[in-house]
């Protein structure tokens, strides 16, 4: 046990498979780019996650890319990528001289092209791959990889083979049961599970009778989300060994607390930085506070803390 | 593995959050209100053109809009300590703007994006600018002026009695000229004479410069191409993050038939004026 | 098209299979009951919908048994229920007086005991039933008979045959492809589809370490989820041809028409009312303005208007 | 089928929603404020016990809560026309309360539940509750008071300063007997002897009442089995909608072994006392 002294003093410092990272928080793809450089001192993060990059160019979905909603926002941006080569030329010298571990988000319309891509990242400079899954499979109906176990498990197989970086794969909510899909990532080799990408939803503009996204329907993130991801984070913790990593709706240090007593060993914080972008380095000081006033020495005991109720009415609808 | 220890930053670091003071929010009419607050920096060092991001307060009974709001900064005051905004009531995020009082207090981000360039070089520019874009231009007026430029503003509006700024113009030095939708002067044919009055007086700007207006643009294009002036022009675009992470702001560039995507936030707001498409 | 002063003369009346209500605003089952009598009057609304009875006595889960979150509110009450017995003789009579249709909301924990419930509840005075098959499915391991068109067609099958009033099915949001099991209900005879139950989620009190719920987990309802429940009503709504009644986060006349334009045929209002009791009949002005405003003579002529955009990129990941 | 059309109400209707303005909002001590609203009916109409919904404002910076709150009505004036709470100050919703200032507005859902009952048979009565509770009790002791009957009122607190609206008691005509912890006359001990000495007096009530304190209510209740003095008690329980609907405010009443869950918005908030569990 500590004293409210010792708040230097804590280890904050967490496990995710081999890697190590000073401390939990790290960007969630897609809402992390050098700008935020302007604003606080990158080498505080716990890690960098790149937005998702593609082999070949993409321009992205017609706009407009994103529409407000209660307590969140709906984004419908797609995965406008310059390519590999811009993407190794112009981005990753860009992460060189920092410290924190760089993890490149890598996307694909087959489990082959992934599999490529996965290959051709695995450079130095970068210490993980985060498989985002969540894209339309090719060869599945344009059904995301990542809503049923068996193309998780084909995609994940495949890039098991191409790479020896340790492999994240980020899961989707839009499936019926994500702990069957993260067993499927982790019986082919992943070495960690980011739960969740963004949940499938839409906005209608009432004066023009249109979608408020130009795609129609795009993903929703933001506080408005973080019930239900929180719950598949407490899912899927139970239901794998290898570490799982939260990204759902988290803006302040509490929220990061909830992810982590349900059994995250780290967290990722996205729209949140849109709204504060000085947020993460925010969490990471309110988590160090956080284990000084409850006695916590190492932070990394958080994880999986949570007090079940000794007996829970079972056979009962949740709603 | 063991762990990173930290190094020095090795970036600047010239953009801030904080919660600013509002020392007044005034209406300038009906439909605009001018915005005050109290600010050290690195706010005050905006830069014509640059931006704040705003989060906007709930209003009216309902709650606080989740995106901040995108504002061109009106003056950025380092010796006062001010940063002003000058606004159009449109929408829930600044309509709540406009229920802010002196005493409250405003959350701020910035100072965002690339403002516009002054060239060493120029001697004359013309800044061409109508409603709320005269907030952007204003600041660029000043400083033309403080680089001993001359300056010439056209200030469009819809009456006479709804142009702003025309006195900070002035003040800068500016030859002010006011043209208004109801006695016609705005047209773009007029416009247009106005213009080609000044090549013809040999009084021809090295650049020109606008915000906010398509009309106005395609005008300035035109007259541009034709007389081989430069010019730039702040565009505007829905923003989440303003600061180049989401990609939520792009707009074409460049070639008509393979336009380039370019975020607003982080390559603009301020555009060549050739290579933007429509603003 | 009409001139804001006939805004008396809209005909507000929808059809929703064989019943035609006089308006399309219904209370969610188990966010309303007699109490709301105290409030306003109940011949204002589209329809009346019950809390879901069973056939035996429940006491529902254990407490705490909702929480707070961003912009909306996680419940596990489960399905506390006297037991039919007392439904028919205590709940029953208070309708009778009242001239909105009654739907009689029901679960049973296997795909017979619906059956025989649907059967027993098929009396006069009662208009339509409405299934709640979000309930654990007993022959199924437990999981939710709506999470899949199989469990899905097996219990609308059953409850087909044992009744000759209309049948509505309420599906769950806890599943990969919601059009699919609306397919399934709707090919085995159902009479509509409501989208939606709510969605599974869960909160933990960083104070206690324990889940908010006595439950663990338990139902997102409110505002938060409009977002996704809007976007799963408008693939239901492209994928059946019987009427959809769309049910989540309906909070004011705005909320009505996106769900309305998204292509349902009627809404249902839950936790809106438990935060303005009388939101129901505020929602029916509202929409009887905005027809006047925008000129339709005939609410129904909302239903699906949405203009999709010429052209969406396809191919395109939503995250 | 064709077009229902609506009939004449068949229900009275007795609540309310309503945006109620604030006359003032004074602290009581360092942790209770005074809330008084403007009110009329049904609004004034609350009896003793029951209770009114709150939708909390956003304040400190934090969005307003989702759901309403739950407060004993402290004071219903249909002649001033007049609506107080006395709260305390405890998480987001009550703190949110704790910033209206005159001027503003509070929406307001009521009145609600069950209150107490006085049987008109009734001649004396004993109130006996601590912090909060006296908000539920002090209009019960005027209803009493205005139907003839004597009054005991045992107000206990922590210290002889934080005793709330004694003043109220006394000037309801009650005997009022404040007990403390700082000279150990709140002990339950102590407050035995006070309510035997009442029997043992000749003075034993015909009813006794109490709200908020589970010690409290085991004492009454001990108290009433063995001298068979009926008892109510107000009783307090997370809510959402106030109203019988949402079935999340149920507690367990009656036979211990099969106990009965009964809604506290509904069935109450004031329950027979021997019935009660805890509070
Ligand atoms: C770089 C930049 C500088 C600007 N400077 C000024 C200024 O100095 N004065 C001024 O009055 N306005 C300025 N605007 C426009 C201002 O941002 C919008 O009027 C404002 O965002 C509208 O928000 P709302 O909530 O009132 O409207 P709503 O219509 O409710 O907004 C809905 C959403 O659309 C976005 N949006 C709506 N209109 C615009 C717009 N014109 N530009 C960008 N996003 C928009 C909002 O930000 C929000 O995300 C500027 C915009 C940009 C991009
Ligand atoms: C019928 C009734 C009458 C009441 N009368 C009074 C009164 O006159 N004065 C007064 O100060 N308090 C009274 N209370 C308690 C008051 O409702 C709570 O203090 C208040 O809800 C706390 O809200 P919060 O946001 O400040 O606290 P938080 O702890 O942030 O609240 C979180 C959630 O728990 C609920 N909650 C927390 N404490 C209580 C509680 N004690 N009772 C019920 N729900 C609770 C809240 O309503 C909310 O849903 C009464 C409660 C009930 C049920
Ligand atoms: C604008 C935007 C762009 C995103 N782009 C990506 C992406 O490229 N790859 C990816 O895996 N997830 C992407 N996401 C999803 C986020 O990484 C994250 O999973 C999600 O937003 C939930 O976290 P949050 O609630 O903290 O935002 C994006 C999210 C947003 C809002
Ligand atoms: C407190 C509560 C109890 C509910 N009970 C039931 C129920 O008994 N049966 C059912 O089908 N749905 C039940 N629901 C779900 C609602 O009917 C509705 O589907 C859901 O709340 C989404 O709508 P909303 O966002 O408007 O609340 C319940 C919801 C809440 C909040
Ligand atoms: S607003 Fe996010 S990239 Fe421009
Ligand atoms: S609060 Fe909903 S039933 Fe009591």
């Amino acid at each position: 046990m500590l004293t409210g002294a010792s708040v230097k003093n804590i280890d904050m410092s967490v496990q995710v498979g081999a890697l190590t990272l000073q401390n939990p928080v790290m960007p969630a793809s897609g809402t992390f780019a050098e700008g935020l450089a302007r604003v606080f001192d990158l080498n505080d993060l716990g890690a960098f996650v790149t937005k998702t990059i593609t082999h070949e160019k993409r321009q992205g979905n017609a706009l407009p890319r994103v529409a407000e909603t209660a307590e969140g926002m709906l984004n419908s941006i797609g995965i406008p990528s310059k390519g590999l080569d811009a993407f190794l030329a112009d981005v990753l010298p860009f992460y060189a001289p920092l410290c924190p571990p760089l993890i490149v988000s890598i996307s694909a319309p087959t489990a082959d092209g992934f599999a490529r891509l996965a290959r051709d990242v695995s450079l130095p400079g970068v210490a993980a791959i985060e498989a985002n899954i969540s894209c339309p499979n090719l060869e599945a109906d344009g059904r995301a990889f990542a809503v049923s176990p068996e193309t998780t498990a084909q995609v994940v197989a495949k890039l098991r083979y191409a790479t020896s970086l340790p492999l994240w794969v980020k899961l989707s909510p839009n499936t019926t049961d994500i702990a069957a899909v993260a067993r499927a990532a982790e019986s082919e080799g992943a070495d960690a599970v980011v739960v969740a990408n963004t949940i499938l939803g839409m906005a209608i503009d009432t004066e023009t009778f249109k979608p408020r996204l130009g795609n129609v329907m795009g993903g929703l993130s933001g506080a408005a989300v973080k019930p239900i991801i929180l719950r598949m984070t407490y899912q899927v913790a139970r239901a794998v060994k290898i570490p799982v990593i939260g990204c759902g709706g988290i803006g302040n240090a509490e929220d990061a607390v909830e992810y982590l007593l349900a059994g995250a060993a780290a967290v990722q914080v996205g729209t949140a930085t849109f709204l504060h972008p000085a947020v993460m380095p925010e969490i990471i000081a309110g988590l160090r506070d956080f284990c000084a006033r409850r006695g916590f020495a190492r932070l990394s005991d958080l994880s999986g803390a949570l007090r079940e109720p000794a007996e829970v009415a079972v056979g009962e609808n949740a709603a | 593995m063991t762990i990173v220890q930290p190094r020095k930053a090795i970036f600047p670091r010239p953009v801030a959050e904080q919660a600013l003071a509002v020392l007044a929010n005034d209406p300038v009419n009906d439909d605009y209100k001018h915005l005050v607050l109290q600010a050290g920096q690195p706010f005050t060092q905006a830069q014509p053109g640059q931006f704040f991001h705003l989060l906007c307060p709930s209003g009216d009974g309902l709650a606080a809009p989740y995106f901040r709001r995108p504002m061109s900064c009106y003056r950025a005051d380092p010796q006062a300590g001010r940063l002003e905004f000058l606004y159009k009531l449109a929408g829930r995020g600044t309509r709540a703007l406009g229920g802010l009082h002196a005493g409250d207090s405003l959350n701020v981000l910035g100072p965002l994006g690339k403002g516009f360039r002054l060239h060493p070089d120029w001697r004359h520019i013309l800044v061409l600018g109508r409603g709320v874009g005269l907030a952007t231009l204003a600041p660029l007026a000043e400083a033309a002026c403080a680089s001993g430029m001359r300056i010439t503003a056209i200030l469009s509006a819809r009456r006479h009695d709804l142009v702003m700024s025309a006195e900070r113009f002035a003040a800068a030095g500016a030859d002010v000229l006011p043209v208004h939708d109801d006695d016609g002067s705005s047209a773009p044919e007029n416009l247009h004479q106005i213009l080609e009055g000044l090549v013809q007086a040999g009084n021809a700007p090295d650049a020109v410069f606008s915000c906010g207006s398509n009309r106005l643009l395609r005008l300035l294009q035109d007259y541009g191409r034709r007389h081989g002036i430069p010019g730039q022009v702040a565009v505007e675009q829905q923003m989440a993050c303003g600061l180049g992470m989401c990609f939520c702001c792009v707009r074409p560039f460049g070639d008509a038939a393979a336009p380039e995507h370019r975020r607003v936030c982080w390559d603009g707001p301020v555009f060549d004026m050739q290579e933007t498409h429509e603003c």
